[in-house]
């Protein structure tokens, strides 16, 4: 029975997905019932971490037919970690955004669109198979492009285009790899591909199919050099999506990513991972420059998202235990503290009037305690340390270090002071700065409703906890990287028995 | 017939990409859906193609004598056409309030979330 | 368009199509058809309603909000997921009510049949949520900021 | 975890069997940190008289410490674990090294806490204020202590965020921002270094603790990455403490309110790069390359510092460029990696720390009161601020070496340094006592330029400062004269024992206050007579000295920051336009050619086979696959919308067919009452758009747009072909044709599949579809069609 536990975060998100649908008319109940399947979902995270942190990985073979002839839900611990991670995310930004939306976005179905996405999330960490993965993707991808365009604004309707277009080839390329890889190895589930893949004799076929997976979730993720759609919308929607957004969409790209090339295609590591490392490097060079070159709080934030997945990639670039750590200890890390970056934009851009730096200001002034709010994320993005931040590199850069990849360590350090110069550029120009249009432009921060300030303050605290109390994440993201490395006991656990 | 229609499949990929290259977002949407139809048919193809039965049971039967084609595939493809619908339909959805709302279907006019000659440090 | 050919076929043709699309929901586990083409049946139905007559009288056909109608679809798909936590199986396992319906004849009702149904439920709700949107009159419905 | 646990813990037995389980150090380190989380509180509480009880925390630290001067030189060890799994701990060392700078932490905190708490009487910000200070403190003092190389960085870079946070206190200054940010890239730049640096030298040593590294002796220096490490943690302690070219931000830091100058960057912060040298010359010291890198910048920023000292005219800048004079003495004492120079740099970081925190508050005190630091405006203030005159000018007797003064001691054994240097470096002897002179020169300035002669307008309206902001100056100068007269209050307790930290081996220190009049005696009182010859000349012709030297000498550094700083904008600027110009076609160029490019490559990789079986074909499959390629090609160019509607109509049953001949009934329907849809929905879509061709024309550069389909094209046909050559595994087909009936109760094996053996794919597919309606009529903005 405990794989319930692993089918209970999809099932409370599609039952939110739909009971929020049938609520539409009713107001009232509709935000009732939508955040209180954010904290079941909360709930049911949490109840899986406990299970597979308790008793292992959790297998469950959905309509019990064995793998792999039906679909495998397996949950390892990287997977349970990264579902619990977008439950605390969704919740904090659903919670954010009862005061932010309107009618007007209610009504475009926000609620509901909200929990699909969260459903495609939580599928994508949970499932067990390539096809069934895409799927996952495919809901969360529908449901990103409805709530991307929540609102109408120009910009928005521009960036959703950009958005739209470069996700369906994307998806398209996600597609004809699932078929190249299933024509040469007959199933789909992730265990079995595992243990029939080396066997395949066509090995550059193999390579070029495992390169084509690698572009579509890339893509997903905004590597470097198909990161366009992300700097050129994330900007554009309402906060509370972007802010989920930022969270948790370019991290199930890379969750893929570090699935396919960790359990998946091993086959080819001088290429594959070679060229995973120097993706990584020139996406950080690149997204942190990207981000140098805007004055816009959330363009800016936008550029980072892309230089901090080159970090993550980077962990599974070396293929190390300890690079592998650092990678998931990247992405917990980061998913809070990008999702909080947002929201506190958002607010920020509620005290002062504009995201564009040069016309706002003085809120270190007005609001002290969003100075205080904003610098725990923002040091701890640049890698300052003691906060999360800080551990993560400073785990990337010892592997590099001692796996001997100068230039990447290099590149990861360098990354980390430029973004030092983007965070002090918001820091002070919204901030220290004094508002351009003198004292009184930048309202204090009781303006903002608490319903904002509560998921800021949560994650924030989060960020500390992570910083000052690392240990027990590094045991955590450690026993996630060694099952990651493992794939034997993957497949076992899976196909049990079966040759 | 594998060969044949994996030139099909290429041809239709190299027309889709085409399409999908083109500053008019009508005819991106059409490459998309060129594209669609040329990957369904690549994992139909890829399960390989049979010219035996459908992989129906007769309904007195409780297996199918012999070869018959390989549903795996079908219910992938399946799946992926309605997915693919449901994108396309959206897509072109927002192709028409792009319309409505920047004044253009034409992808290089529209300058509204990344402004031209903004970038300033 | 108001062709009077139009309106008197649809008249004739919409309840058939209707029930061809039950029938294939009904037959689709053994033959072709199932959920999906079913719905997809009867969607034509209603959308070429909806061109006849116009999207309103759709609407009608369809008593629900389409989007609502499709939730309806999700929650019965949802819903046939779940009785094999009952009986203690795993997540989605197919459950098998086979009523005698005496003569020999055997009713099988089943969670992949309900599954199915929600199936239907689901592309008829969605399906004509965005035809009849289009459909509709495009000066009137500019809710969005200019 | 293979690599992570320190072998190098073993290596030196004699270590361990020193460490106490204790929690004292501990203590020090983080009680500054909770006094600066209930700073803001204590100031609301009690205003600028919370100054007294944060000051406590400070007192209490120095007290205990002093207490602790025996035990220093065997040293304390403590350990407490942070986070195992990386090594990482809070250790911390007690040593003659880490007490000096620990004491001069502490004991200059109390009297700066209390200063500030006068100075910054009534500022609204006083809470912020004592936040940061109190924090900076015990990052500090986590800076001295720390015996782990991580524990080290953290509290490193905690300095750094102290500093740029009271740097830019007065934010509403753009100067104060700038500076700000200059102090923190800078020293960001070193601190990545740093960190890269000491992570090479950690894992190349085999423990994290620095007292196995250090302890272990040189023998990092036959390692062949020994010269990146020594370059790179280098980086980090010259950005830090200010040497050239990285000096520049130091000046600019003088933006701080007057007690952070005075206490950051003069008297603990900046010297964090000095004692992290000081600390890893056991180690990394003794090599011609430390040799000439430290003589050599520390000289030349000693130099620098001091001619720029005397060209400036605001009170606070002179004193940060004799800081900046000082650090640059302070490595350069440090080059040689011998006892005398070791003896000298300890006596002299505790004489400049006195000297220069009690003038950095006596010139606070002045500007506080008179309204200006600028030197050309003040004149005459002895008689209405006796008090600070006295512990200016008390100060000044140390900085310029006189007798009596703490200076004097130290300049006995800097002497001593340079003769022992002698022989390598005759030239680095000229540049000292050159530095010696102007420094007597810029003493006699700062003490009697402000204070003597006629009382200027700004005087006038003076008085002396309250007794909160006297009381460090006066504690701090008295010191600098009790040591002087009595060395040997500190001489061995604190001098000797850093040294022996220093070395790796026991020091001892003799000092005699007058030897003999022999010819380094008459060297002495010739430099003294040249500084006061120059001040002669300084009084008179500085003006025209600014005038004639500043534009060709002046901070090349700090314009090089500027410079840098554009550069950085152009560049990112630069490269954001060619990946992001906000053209989606372009986008879509680069994404397809990348993704090409990568597979086509990755073909290459290994054994490829393509299966170019033929079996002929039936003449209407033949004709289907025609009617679907032409159909594809005429999508492609079609310029008419009714002419490409048809075509994708066309196509899509094209697939249908190709479908219902291979076996696929189902699939067959599907996809022709999809296609049907879809057309019908482009249809509605495209009457809504007037006026649009769907024309090409502009679709340029064709022929590369051309190639890149052409070669995607090319690429998906051989993944295909290579696909079919591989024999396919029917596992999974043959096993869902057997038990379709029997066990899952359905004849439609595909159908089953969809609802029971993969229903859950189907169950995501019909979320696509309900979630694709919502996302649409959100798109349109109907939402609240939905309540009819």
């Amino acid at each position: 029975m405990s794989g319930w536990y692993a089918a209970a975060p999809l099932i409370v998100a599609m039952t939110t997905a739909a009971a929020t649908t049938l609520a539409h008319a009713m107001p009232r109940t509709q935000r009732a019932l939508s955040l209180a399947g954010a904290f079941a979902l909360l709930a049911a995270s949490i109840a899986l971490m406990d299970a597979v942190w308790r008793g292992g990985m959790i297998v469950v073979q959905s309509s019990n037919w064995d793998a792999p002839f039906g679909i495998t839900l397996a949950v390892d611990t990287f997977g349970a970690v990264m579902t619990l991670i977008a439950a605390i995310t969704g919740a904090a930004c659903l919670i954010f955004a009862i005061p932010e939306i309107e009618e007007r976005h209610r009504r475009a179905w926000f609620h509901p669109l909200s929990h699909v996405l969260l459903l495609g999330v939580c599928g994508a960490f949970i499932t067990g198979d390539l096809f069934n993965l895409y799927v996952w993707f495919e809901v969360m991808l529908i449901a990103s492009f409805g709530l991307m365009t929540i609102g109408g604004t120009k910009a928005q309707t521009d960036g959703a285009v950009k958005y739209v277009a470069l996700n369906l080839v994307a998806t398209l390329l996600f597609l004809l790899a699932v078929g190249l890889i299933y024509g040469m190895t007959g199933t789909l589930n992730y265990a079995d591909l595992s243990r029939t893949i080396p066997n395949v004799g066509n090995t550059g076929v193999l390579t070029a199919s495992a390169m084509l997976l690698m572009a579509a979730f890339g893509m997903k993720a905004a590597v470097f050099p198909l990161f366009f759609w992300l700097p050129a919308a994330y900007h554009t929607p309402l906060v509370s999506v972007s802010a989920v957004f930022a969270g948790l969409l370019t991290k199930v790209g890379v969750y893929a990513l570090m699935r396919a090339f960790t359990l998946l295609f091993t086959h080819d590591v001088g290429w594959t991972h070679e060229i995973l490392l120097w993706v990584s490097g020139l996406t950080m060079i690149t997204g942190v420059l990207g981000a140098a070159a805007q004055s816009e709080m959330r363009r800016i934030l936008s550029w980072h998202i892309i230089s901090q997945i080159g970090y993550m990639v980077m962990g599974l670039a070396l293929y190390t235990p300890l690079a592998i750590v650092g990678s998931v200890f990247y992405l917990v890390h980061h998913i809070i503290v990008k999702a909080n970056l947002f929201l506190i934009a958002g607010v920020a851009a509620r005290l002062t009037g504009s995201m564009e730096l040069k016309k706002i200001g003085g809120l270190y002034q007005s609001a002290p305690l969003l100075g205080v709010l904003f610098f725990i994320p923002a040091f701890s993005l640049a890698g300052f340390p003691p906060l999360s931040g800080f551990w993560a590199k400073l785990i990337l850069v010892r592997a590099a270090l001692e796996g001997r990849e100068w230039w990447i360590a290099a590149a990861a350090l360098v990354t980390g002071l430029l973004t030092i110069y983007s965070m002090t550029k918001i820091w002070g120009e919204a901030f220290w700065k004094p508002h351009p249009e003198g004292g009184e432009a930048a309202a204090p921060l009781a303006a903002a409703p608490a319903a904002m300030l509560a998921p800021i303050v949560t994650l924030a605290a989060m960020t500390i906890v992570i910083g000052l109390f690392a240990q027990p994440f590094w045991i955590v993201a450690e026993r996630a990287a060694a099952e990651m490395l493992d794939p034997t006991v993957y497949a076992a656990a899976v196909l049990g028995g079966l040759p | 017939m594998e060969v044949p229609l994996a030139l099909l499949i290429g041809l239709l990929t190299g027309v889709a990409t085409w399409l999908m290259l083109s500053r008019n977002l009508i005819r991106l949407l059409l490459g998309f859906a060129v594209l669609g139809n040329a990957v369904n048919l690549l994992i139909f193809t890829a399960g390989r193609l049979t010219r035996d039965v459908p992989p129906l049971v007769p309904l007195d039967a409780e297996a199918i004598e012999g070869a018959f084609a390989n549903p795996l595939p079908q219910a992938l493809v399946l799946t992926a056409i309605v997915i693919g619908f449901g994108l396309l339909a959206f897509a072109l959805v927002l192709a028409w309030q792009a319309y409505v709302r920047l004044g253009t279907i034409r992808t290089d006019e529209m300058r509204e979330a990344e402004p031209p000659g903004e970038v300033k440090p | 368009m108001n062709s009077l050919i139009l309106r008197a076929a649809t008249r004739v043709l919409a309840p058939m199509m209707l029930m061809l699309s039950l029938f294939l929901l009904w037959r689709g586990h053994n033959l072709p058809g199932g959920g999906f083409i079913g719905g997809l049946v009867a969607t034509s139905a209603i959308a070429l309603q909806g061109i006849a007559f116009g999207p309103e009288v759709a609407r009608r056909t369809l008593v629900l909000p389409p989007a609502v109608l499709a939730g309806v679809g999700l929650v019965v798909a949802v819903i046939a997921t779940l009785p094999a936590g009952l009986v203690e199986l795993p997540f989605f396992t197919g459950l098998w009510l086979k009523l005698d319906l005496g003569d020999g004849a055997i009713l099988p009702l089943s969670t992949p049949l309900l599954f199915d149904i929600g199936v239907f439920l689901v592309v008829i709700g969605g399906v004509c949520a965005i035809l009849l949107a289009l459909e509709e009159d495009p000066e009137t419905d500019q809710a969005g900021e200019p | 975890m293979p690599g992570l646990s320190g072998e190098g813990h073993a290596a030196d037995e004699g270590l361990e069997g020193r460490f106490r389980s204790g929690r004292a150090v501990l203590t020090v380190v983080l009680a500054p940190f909770v006094a600066a989380g209930a700073a803001p509180l204590l100031v609301r509480l009690l205003g600028h008289r919370a100054s007294f009880v944060l000051a406590l925390v400070p007192a209490a630290s120095f007290l205990w410490l002093v207490a602790r001067t025996d035990e220093a030189t065997p040293g304390i060890l403590e350990s407490t674990p942070w986070v195992p799994g990386l090594d990482v701990a809070l250790d911390f060392s007690l040593d003659g090294l880490s007490l000096i700078f620990s004491l001069l932490i502490s004991g200059i905190g109390t009297l700066i806490v209390v200063y500030a708490g006068g100075y910054l009487k009534g500022h609204p910000m006083l809470g912020r204020f004592f936040l940061f200070l109190m924090m900076f403190m015990g990052a500090m003092q986590g800076v001295v202590l720390a015996d782990n190389v991580v524990s080290l960085f953290v509290f490193w870079e905690l300095t750094s965020l102290a500093s740029y946070l009271l740097v830019g206190f007065e934010s509403s200054k753009p100067a104060a921002r700038r500076a700000a940010l200059q102090a923190l890239l800078i020293t960001g730049t070193g601190g990545l270094a740093l960190l890269a640096g000491l992570l090479m030298l950690a894992n190349a040593g085999g423990s994290w603790r620095i007292s196995d590294l250090t302890g272990a002796g040189s023998w990092i220096q036959d390692d062949p990455l020994y010269l990146p490490i020594l370059i790179l943690v280098v980086l980090g302690c010259f950005t830090k403490s200010a040497q050239w070219p990285f000096h520049s931000w130091l000046p600019g830091a003088m933006q701080a309110p007057t007690p952070v100058s005075a206490y950051l960057h003069s008297a603990t912060m900046v010297k964090a790069g000095v004692y992290l040298l000081a600390r890893l010359d056991p180690a990394l010291g003794g090599s011609p390359e430390w040799l000439w890198i430290l003589t050599g910048i520390g000289g030349l920023t000693m130099l620098m510092g001091v001619v720029f000292a005397l060209l400036e005219t605001d009170l606070k800048l002179v004193l940060a460029w004799t800081t900046v004079s000082a650090l640059g003495t302070l490595v350069f004492l440090l080059g040689p990696t011998h006892e005398p120079g070791a003896k000298a740099a300890m006596a002299f970081l505790l004489v400049h720390a006195l000297y220069k925190g009690a003038l950095f508050m006596a010139a606070g005190n002045v500007d506080h009161e008179a309204g200006t630091r600028d030197l050309t405006k003040l004149g005459g203030l002895m008689r209405v601020m006796p008090v600070t005159f006295a512990t200016a000018a008390l100060a000044c007797v140390s900085m310029a070496g006189l007798p009596l003064g703490l200076g004097w001691v130290a300049k006995e054994l800097i002497g001593a340094a340079k003769i022992a240097l002698e022989d390598e470096f005759g030239i680095t002897v000229i540049a000292a006592t050159l530095t010696n002179l102007m420094l007597f020169c810029v003493a006699a300035i700062v003490a009697i330029v402000p204070f003597t002669g006629k009382p200027t307008e700004p005087a006038e309206h003076a008085h002396e400062a309250p007794w909160s902001m006297l009381a460090g100056p006066v504690v701090l100068s008295s010191l600098g004269l009790v040591f002087g007269m009595a060395p040997n209050l500190v001489a061995d307790s604190l001098i000797a024992a850093a040294t022996t930290a220093v070395m790796g081996r026991k020091a001892t220190l003799d000092i005699v206050l007058f030897k003999a009049v022999d010819w380094k005696f008459l060297l002495t009182l010739a430099t003294f007579a040249a500084g006061a010859v120059l001040f002669a000349f300084w009084r008179r012709s500085a003006a025209r000295w600014r005038a004639a030297l500043n534009p060709t000498l002046d901070r090349g550094p700090d314009r090089g920051y500027d410079h840098a700083m554009a550069g950085l904008a152009a560049l990112a600027t630069w490269q954001t336009r060619i990946w992001q110009p906000g053209l989606l076609h372009r986008y879509m160029a680069a994404s397809f050619a990348v993704v090409t490019l990568a597979v086509a490559a990755s073909l290459a990789r290994g054994d490829v086979r393509f299966n170019l079986s033929f079996d002929g074909g039936r003449l209407i499959e033949w004709a289907v696959f025609a009617v679907t390629a032409a159909a594809g090609l005429v999508a492609a160019f079609a310029t008419t919308r009714l002419l490409a509607v048809t075509a994708l109509g066309m196509l899509g049953l094209g697939v249908a067919m190709i479908f219902m001949l291979f076996g696929a009934p189902d699939l067959a329907i599907t996809q022709f009452m999809v296609e049907t849809l879809v057309v019908v929905i482009l249809a509605l879509v495209l009457i809504r758009l007037p006026g649009f061709r769907l024309s090409s024309r502009s679709d340029r550069p064709r022929w590369l747009y051309g190639s890149i389909s052409v070669g995607t094209g090319a690429i998906v046909t051989l993944l295909l072909l290579g696909v079919l050559a591989e024999p396919f595994d029917p596992r999974l087909s043959e096993w869902f044709g057997a038990t379709a009936v029997p066990d899952a109760f359905g004849h439609n094996i595909v159908n089953v599949i969809l609802v029971d053996f993969r229903a859950l794919d189907t169950l995501g597919e019909i979320i696509v579809v309900f979630a694709a309606a919502l996302s649409a009529l959100a798109a349109i903005g109907i939402g609240a069609r939905a309540r009819r």
